[in-house]
């Protein structure tokens, strides 16, 4: 099975498992999805081919991470890092059920070992290192194995001298590896400023939903920071801050559009010429180099 | 006023029978000397016996304890009269959250930065509970690098529920403010010894715990998130808020077990909040034990040894034989 | 529709009249050839006269023509598709005042920045008429220094009334932001070469101004103050603003002569708002002239001459006789 | 004469002289004063001799150039630089008077050459370089003169490893010179610049009134930003923000409070303490270098 094909079966796959996630259980089918922004129902394969855009109202729908990769990369570029790393139990955490079957649940569901891949790649004809984050693996939560592939990736981007773009995803820290969960934002973060120290540049590409210690680490730290619309961008959740202030938040509240006016960051690009305008960036800053 | 918390009662009313007979005693009706000294010399082992047999959850209410020293006591304790404090991120507000400045210890200039909680609930609705906005980050960052510019060391003093779930931070910028920090301290060019003297919580105690040394007091704590949030949403029942105390390993010893502070600092019996000029004692031998060999190595070396000293953390599958986790 | 300067009425009637009797000879009725042809004669010589004697006062209309090209026409023009926008200051807010991003002029790769005024009402309110707040001097100096860290040289549009008064303005500190380009503008190790547009205005212009190379279009200003501003304050009479204008010598040939700009970059007969593709030629064909011999200094001695240029900048007494002031 | 006695007689001549500008023309009495504070009329002596607070109110009134140098340098310490350095009139300027009338009319009053005084001093032992603006002199505008010799206090800093501390106040730029004034905000800027990449100190002193260029350039760049209680601190004057927005300001506004609050000042210091703090502040970070 070519690489492609690999791609496209992974994809099916994933895409399966976004629904079975996403789709109330009263509704269970793999053929149908709902846009959370006009409501509309849609076929699944109708999603796929339209890059998980509404048909209807051309809502950016969260979209499975070998889509993802095969949206960016040039064809047959992506070459994966690190593809067998798996989280351990450091703190042998249970609650309603074992850390290590959450994990295997997950790997099932989305033929990941974890919510982060990174490999060489190349966009637009130009090398470079993608990472992308797998929110269908426990909610794209950032543990041991992400923050270590992460900063595997962004080192190697200082080392090689070869650009590095991270499309994130995430609810926040992979709360069962506890404190070694908070440390991964220390780690990735430093692992920017080492790129930046090296002088290679660096893209963060904020999706739907990029929330807590992701938000507060790699993901805020791009030399450019692009956000796809309508992206749920913040720290804290807007539910969390409702209970707090004890008031409705603002119509549009850390949504892309919002950060962009509040100065966080640089674009909002459609995911339809994200490609272009991620190899033209990445075009302009190689050539200052 | 000391808030009592139940596990202390023991303690306290053993002190305050001790306190009553004193004032019988000192009355001079009866003479009651021997039994003052019985009741005192069952409060040390009755401490001793409670305190080092705390519950997760118990030490986190310790942590949490309103008369815990904060950052500028513990600068008024350490520095005396050889500290200025320093306001403002130069950009927006000063947050009355992270304080700053620069001092004096044993004859060396350092810069200090901390969180700020209220020792009450005037002062600490001005200080928000000791919960940064991103320009007590910002301020903190600002602090650093100026102590980067004039070679001075850096004391932090970590104390803080979180990061402050409010509109005003979102717009502000917080997930970037505290991401700059992380990534700004990884590399500043002098010494960084952080102290984790109370809540340690989740990324806005993070924000100023990017150090050569981190060291912890006994009775406090450090979470990738509260007990409440995390029995919140994981066993979708706030009351469950022991059980996730339990199992989020917060405590000193688990967290030195784990690799991620470097050594904890015995607090006096009974907790910080009963003796604070010893608290800050503690921490100010700590820092004159660590502090001449940091700054003996080079800046290349110290930034690289403590890129690795965070680059290490993480645990995969198949390394829990060979690594004593 | 282009708004009429009175001074260029002359010009204005004559293509009106010439636009008649094109349109009756278009008709077919009467043959108009040799009377358009005589007036059509008429109009360069009544240009040149009316725009090489323009009182400073009318050119500082010019200089605030609505019509006149602003940063990003230019950007167009210079760079067409191979542009990037770039957003936010990454503190605050993004100020559509100030605007930037990274592009390529002939294939280099540059970081651009310059005032954004808009070209009508609405846009007008939106770009702030091109009046920064803090965030944009703040937006300017983070892209600034981002060209410095991937070795892109900076083009800078100056094209702003001044700095906004406002009250948000000040509390966010435009002091310190205008304060904090101009100190970081002059050690920055990439080449600064800066364009003078449209209005130089005081503090807001500067912060955007300190370049290796400054130019400035024939009909732009400079100055310290409006006109109308220094007429209130010294003359204590708004209505003194032709007075001031005069008094304080901001035309681009003044300048030139106290050695504060470079080069006057000559505009389009009738001023830049009469042809913006040539005017963005010009800037252009000023950016290839110049760029490469700034590229091939070392950032040191980049930086070294910079600091001097500004430095020498000053008059004191005695000195008249000695030196070509 | 000795230095002190030159100081003291200076003193007089420079109270007297920003007594005439003032108290509004029908009470030109030398010897009373008008507290901006409370009103109180207040004996000018004993304002001198009281470091001109008000002995009712505390309110810190400006204070004399000379003064000044008295409350910050150690005895005999200040030496002084560029003492005879006088404005040109580059633009031929004239408005109301012409420009070197306006000079001269100001040397004569203020028995200074021109708005700033720089120096070699001692401040509670503590070698370092001292400059002083003089309110009294044309507003404390910022021309040619002004520029060079803080300039040149500056690089002295920077080269002779000095700390650099400088007291503030400036109505703004010196129109009358005019596109000079204005770069002399980039050249005092840079010198800052060209100070902090010495790594020496440098203390910025924010004194009633701080504004326009002065405020929008060296004084608002201190390593530490120091002000006087009270002291009004922007860069566009409160008249001319009511101009533009209509509507009145808040209580306080441009004070040096709410700019502490703000984040732009590192404290707030009462004159009679001032020096005392400037010494421990010196202190600590030439303890560091
Ligand atoms: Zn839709
Ligand atoms: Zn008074």
């Amino acid at each position: 099975m070519g690489w492609f094909d690999k791609l496209r079966s992974k994809t099916a796959k994933s895409q399966e498992n976004q629904l079975k996630q996403e789709i109330p259980p009263q509704k269970t089918s793999d053929l149908w999805k709902k846009c959370p922004g006009c409501g509309e129902t849609i076929l699944t394969k109708d999603l796929v081919r339209n890059l998980f855009l509404c048909i209807k109202c051309d809502y950016h729908m969260r979209m499975p991470v070998w889509d993802r990769v095969a949206l960016l990369a040039d064809d047959n570029s992506f070459v994966e890092f690190n593809q067998e790393l798996k989280s351990a139990d450091p703190l042998n955490f249970v609650d309603s059920k074992p850390y290590p079957q959450r994990i295997e649940e997950a790997i099932k569901k989305t033929d990941a070992f974890d919510a982060a891949m990174t490999g060489y790649v190349q966009i637009e004809g130009i090398k470079a290192i993608l990472g992308v984050m797998n929110f269908e693996f426990m909610g794209g939560s950032m543990g041991s194995v992400v923050g270590e592939k992460l900063t595997d990736a962004l080192e190697r981007g200082a080392s090689e001298k070869l650009p590095v773009v991270i499309v994130a995803t995430s609810g926040g820290a992979r709360m069962q590896e506890g404190i070694l969960s908070l440390m991964q934002m220390a780690k990735t973060s430093a692992a920017v400023k080492k790129l930046n120290t090296a002088k290679v540049p660096f893209i963060s590409i904020l999706t739907d939903p990029t929330t807590g210690g992701v938000s507060a680490s790699f993901a805020s730290l791009g030399d450019f920071n692009i956000a796809e619309p309508n992206a749920l961008i913040c720290f804290a959740g807007p539910r969390v801050i409702e209970q707090t202030i004890r008031q409705k938040l603002p119509e549009g509240f850390q949504k892309a559009k919002f950060l962009l006016e509040h100065g966080m960051l640089d674009c909002i690009v459609h995911r339809r010429t994200l490609k272009k305008q991620v190899g033209k960036i990445l075009h302009i800053l190689n050539n200052g180099r | 006023m000391a808030l009592e918390l139940d596990f202390e009662k023991p303690i306290i009313e053993i002190e305050k029978r001790i306190k009553d007979l004193k004032a019988i005693s000192d009355a001079g009706h009866v003479d009651l000397t021997e039994e003052i000294a019985l009741l005192s010399s069952k409060i040390e082992p009755l401490k001793k016996e409670i305190y080092s047999n705390l519950e997760p959850w118990q030490v986190a209410r310790l942590a949490r304890h309103i008369d815990r020293p904060s950052t500028l006591e513990y600068v008024k304790h350490i520095c005396g009269d050889d500290f200025v404090e320093m306001h403002g991120d130069r950009l927006f507000r000063d947050d009355p959250a992270i304080v700053g400045g620069i001092g004096v210890i044993d004859g060396r200039s350092v810069m200090i930065v901390g969180h700020q909680k209220g020792c009450d609930t005037q002062s600490n609705i001005y200080r928000n509970f000791g919960m940064p906005h991103p320009e007590g980050y910002r301020k903190a960052l600002r602090l650093m690098r100026l102590a980067e510019q004039f070679n001075m060391p850096i004391i932090t003093f970590i104390d803080t529920p979180g990061a402050f779930p409010g509109i005003g931070a979102e717009e502000r910028g917080q997930s970037e403010a505290i991401a700059k920090n992380l990534a700004e301290m990884s590399a500043i060019r002098v010494p960084i010894m952080c102290f984790i003297t109370g809540e340690g919580g989740s990324g806005g105690a993070l924000a100023l715990g990017v150090g050569d040394k981190v060291f912890m007091f006994e009775f406090s704590i450090y979470s990738v998130i509260s007990a409440e949030g995390c029995a919140a949403i994981l066993w979708n029942d706030p009351n469950k808020a022991k059980e996730a105390a339990s199992a989020l390993k917060f405590k000193s010893t688990d967290l030195l077990k784990a690799g991620i502070i470097d050594e904890i600092l015995t607090e006096p019996v009974g907790g910080a909040h009963r003796d604070h000029k010893t608290a800050a004692e503690e921490i100010k031998k700590c820092i004159l034990k660590y502090l001449p060999s940091l700054i003996a190595v080079s800046a290349d070396n110290l930034i690289e040894e403590r890129y690795n000293k965070f680059r290490r953390i993480g645990k995969f599958a198949g390394e829990e034989e060979q690594e004593n986790g």
